[in-house]
């Protein structure tokens, strides 16, 4: 197999081009690639269709950044803090640039994921029936389930098949073999439906780490395009067994964000000033250190042995 | 502060939440109060309760340590299963929910809530963060209950903009769009507990909590709120709920 | 958590009733639960309707047994032998009854109960389209996708949902917590999708054992109906980490149940004539002792501490 | 014994089997010969070929040990991935897979099989096991191989139910059911191998394998088999790819 590991820069730079749709994170709340948030802003792509269930902050620094054309997803916003200033920005008063929003709800995000990884002509719902959803989206279309005879509305949800995704793993070898603990999302819908994965990887391991326990990866190799080794990559997201959630750089961004000026202050300071991950978790500094998780919940041990 | 000296209003819309689970019941859990809730619930009269948090966790007991967010560590170690939204989502379709909380910036008079757009979608006067999985769980729970804070602008007779299914116009109208089940069980703001009542099941006050009164609270609402027979004033959290929620907010979070 | 820990014998009497539908496991070749076939068929049931991907040589020896009305399912015989006597002898002589089919494809089946499990109304499948198995299986229905102009045929498969699953894990405790390891096939699919689930287990331990790692467990304990401590219960199939395949055994089944006689011969040696499965690992004897896996594969170390 | 003292009719069919994957592809494997097929390639030309196995198991190294099913503990040990047939097989569907193996009792010319009933499917005269993945795999690859006995009541002019399918009544057949892409590239048969020729994609003579001929092979098909201009006798296995695979046999179970 290729050695995938390259330099986060360079994935960015090669993988993901003006114009594409994107997930970012697909676990909700955790395991938030905000490296690559920050090096999407640095690189000034543009016109990014952001798929998105709930990456918290990450898709309004976006908005703020000026990268975003659209927003294929179910909540935009700030987790901790509510409202997403930028997104508000951009939605009412086309700063710093109109936005069109596709709303889903997670289920539908997940199904339409779900019907792009499978190769299905769409997802049947019955979710999203009588919401109004189904006006300002669409793309949704109710119809008669052909299988019954009596009333029986079902809404279809066309199958998303995002460019690119960027997905955090606490370890993967050089090769794009991975591990990835904790609720899942929809990282695994996003990673076989994405024609081109890229994966943020905690720790690089030796491959017969990962092989040594091959119900713990979450998609296969075969679909990663590179992997790039960002320690503390999903700051300020927390990262199980690695990583606590940074609230209060949560709730400063909240807060620097409710104007523009103070947007960009903030951007200048955590991103556009910064060269690289390195250079923030430099600027992190003990405040990183207070997040990291030191203490020990093993899981039981698993043998596979076949002899 | 409407509450007497030993809780606060938010303490106990914790513990008035947590008294509509009951024991054994698959509950879908939303983010802050409704953790709470489901903690209170499980720690006193619903011991066999179940938590689904649509991130992809399920919980029999209530996490060790504060949570900011339903994904947050501390919710993860020592779950019952850690599997993704579809799989959740999916029971949640599947009908093996029982019960399901949601929030929101604005509900109606049939319980409709709003959390994506105030004013034309097409071009919004505010824009809200959106449904995240709220419109799956108002559609497709068994019950729901929303979580809201209690004012005229929040309360309002008709929505703008229906993220998540309450009765629609009535409840006749939730069945015809072709859902099977579900609709709002309780709304539980920080003034009252409304309840859906009658055959069009509108939202009536069920009870005030204590410091208000069936006057405040229809003067807080945006529409015409009418009252139940047996309306009355909420009980106070008592001593056992107390206690659980002090154990599950060590910090004291939800005592400010 | 109520204790779901009964005596196998208890749980097929009480949880699989006459006319019932089965899957007796889901992940093809492995992991099939034996001891719950032999069950089956010592306790009399009937008119079951078997769902089946792969399940080896189970459905045939149910099938034989008398105890199966219909089979849903991509394939019956015997993996390593090839064709089912029992399965041949039911669909062409009515031997011991005679057996309704409905034809499946393993992926139709999986999205079948995917659709079961998710409250799906129909799965759309692009699979099945020219096989006569859309013809020899009436519930499949060919439509046009409508979410596109140009003809694009779509099959729509119903909803399958069993009334009972039994599964075999490697470890589960008294609850229905369950840790499971190797390939998964459609046995989540079967666990969501089933109206009720009896877990047999390899080796009941605490609670803590499972909660320890929770991204091992691959149905969540609310699902579970029964819990069943069998030791080899999925003899002779195998089961990574504990227990090789006896090919032995199956070739064996396989020349016996040639002809009905042979098969009523082996039925009541290695069956009827067994009051449970302890007597049948007795009977066994060294010979199971030399299926157990003695080796050490273990899995890489993961840390789920949040603190 | 068709072959040459130094392999057997099943190493040659295997080495066949193993060529027609190139590097780097994604390989839906099927049971028995084909999982061997994939462990020669992988150790020979073919380094980079991952493989699927329907149960839910992706492997890059072959399995240390004899696979009597694709589901047996040697191919789970040190797997790529273990996870489900529906992440698999949607993969599959999703046009993720380059090639695909599958096997049956009746073969046609047009590369349809039949692995359900022999006669009508109401009143089979000999029920088969079914389909298990292969309709999916003839369906959804982006080609096919198919692994077959050659024999003229297997190899026959149309067979009675089309479980797998392959040009139907030829190519243009298999596009207007709605599959967009794939089909039979190659049937590899203890005697020979055929290849879709032509408009319709019938079934030519590719090769004979050594002691065979075109006469002998022929005679052996049901129908009247048209054979490729440039056919040939096919290459025996080479010194490197017998090596590969006496490394993964190593119990000699395919030179019996």
């Amino acid at each position: 197999m290729r050695d995938k590991l390259v330099d986060l820069k360079d994935a960015i730079a090669e993988l993901v081009r003006d114009g594409d749709s994107v997930v970012l994170g697909a676990c909700l709340e955790p395991m938030i690639p905000f490296a690559a948030t920050h090096e999407l802003i640095r690189q000034g792509k543009r016109d990014l269709a952001m798929i998105a269930p709930i990456s918290d902050a990450s898709t309004d620094m976006l908005i703020g950044g000026g990268c975003v054309a659209k927003v294929i997803g179910a909540w935009v916003g700030n987790v901790s803090g509510g409202l997403g200033h930028n997104y508000r920005r951009a939605a009412e008063k086309r700063v710093p640039r109109s936005i069109a929003i596709e709303d889903y709800s997670n289920f539908a995000l997940g199904m339409a994921l779900t019907a792009g990884a499978y190769g299905m002509p769409f997802a049947p719902l019955r979710s999203l029936l009588g919401s109004d959803i189904l006006k300002s989206n669409p793309r949704f279309k109710v119809t008669q389930n052909p299988l019954v005879d009596q009333p029986d509305p079902v809404v279809l949800v066309p199958p998303l098949k995002p460019d690119v995704a960027v997905l955090a793993v606490q370890r993967a070898d050089r090769l794009g073999n991975s591990h990835f603990w904790g609720n899942t999302g929809l990282a695994q819908e996003a990673a076989l439906a994405a024609e081109r994965v890229i994966v943020i990887a905690d720790e690089i391991v030796e491959t017969p780490v990962i092989l040594s326990d091959p119900n713990r990866i979450l998609f296969p190799a075969f679909r990663v395009a590179a992997v790039a080794h960002v320690s503390a990559g999903v700051h300020p997201s927390p990262m199980v067994g690695a990583w606590r959630r940074d609230n209060d750089f949560f709730a400063d961004y909240h807060a620097r964000s409710r104007d523009r000026e103070g947007f960009l202050a903030w951007l200048a300071e955590w991103v556009l000033d910064l060269p690289d991950h390195a250079a923030y978790r430099a600027k992190l500094g003990a405040g990183l250190e207070r997040l990291r998780i030191s203490g020990a919940a093993p899981a039981a041990a698993v043998n596979y042995a076949a002899d | 502060m409407h509450g007497r000296p030993e809780y606060t209003t938010q303490e106990l819309m914790i513990v008035a939440a947590a008294r509509e689970i009951a024991d054994g019941e698959v509950v879908f859990v939303g983010m802050r109060l409704p953790i709470m809730a489901f903690g209170v619930a499980r720690l006193t009269h619903a011991p066999n309760a179940v938590g689904l948090f649509e991130c992809g966790i399920v919980r029999h007991r209530p996490a060790d340590g504060m949570l900011y967010t339903m994904g947050d560590p501390p919710n993860q170690v020592g779950a019952a299963w850690l599997t993704g939204t579809v799989q959740l989502m999916g029971m949640l379709q599947g009908g093996r929910v029982d019960i399901g909380f949601i929030g929101g910036a604005e509900i109606d008079r049939f319980g409709n809530i709003n959390s994506s757009y105030i004013g034309d979608f097409a071009a919004p006067t505010v824009k809200l963060p959106g449904s995240g999985g709220a419109a799956d769980i108002a559609a497709m729970s068994g019950r729901v209950l929303a979580i809201m804070n209690h004012e005229n602008h929040r309360l309002v007779p008709k929505v703008s903009y229906v993220t998540s299914v309450g009765y629609l116009g009535g409840a006749a109208e939730r069945a015809a769009c072709g859902l099977r089940r579900g609709g709002p069980a309780a709304v539980i703001t920080d003034r009252a507990i409304l309840r859906p009542h009658g055959p069009d099941r509108e939202l009536h006050l069920a009870s005030w909590h204590p410091g208000e009164s069936a006057e405040s609270v229809s003067a807080n609402t945006g529409w015409s709120l009418r009252r139940l027979p047996n309306a009355h004033e909420t009980p106070p959290p008592g001593a056992a709920e107390l206690e659980a929620l002090h154990r599950i907010d060590r910090d004291g979070f939800w005592r400010r």
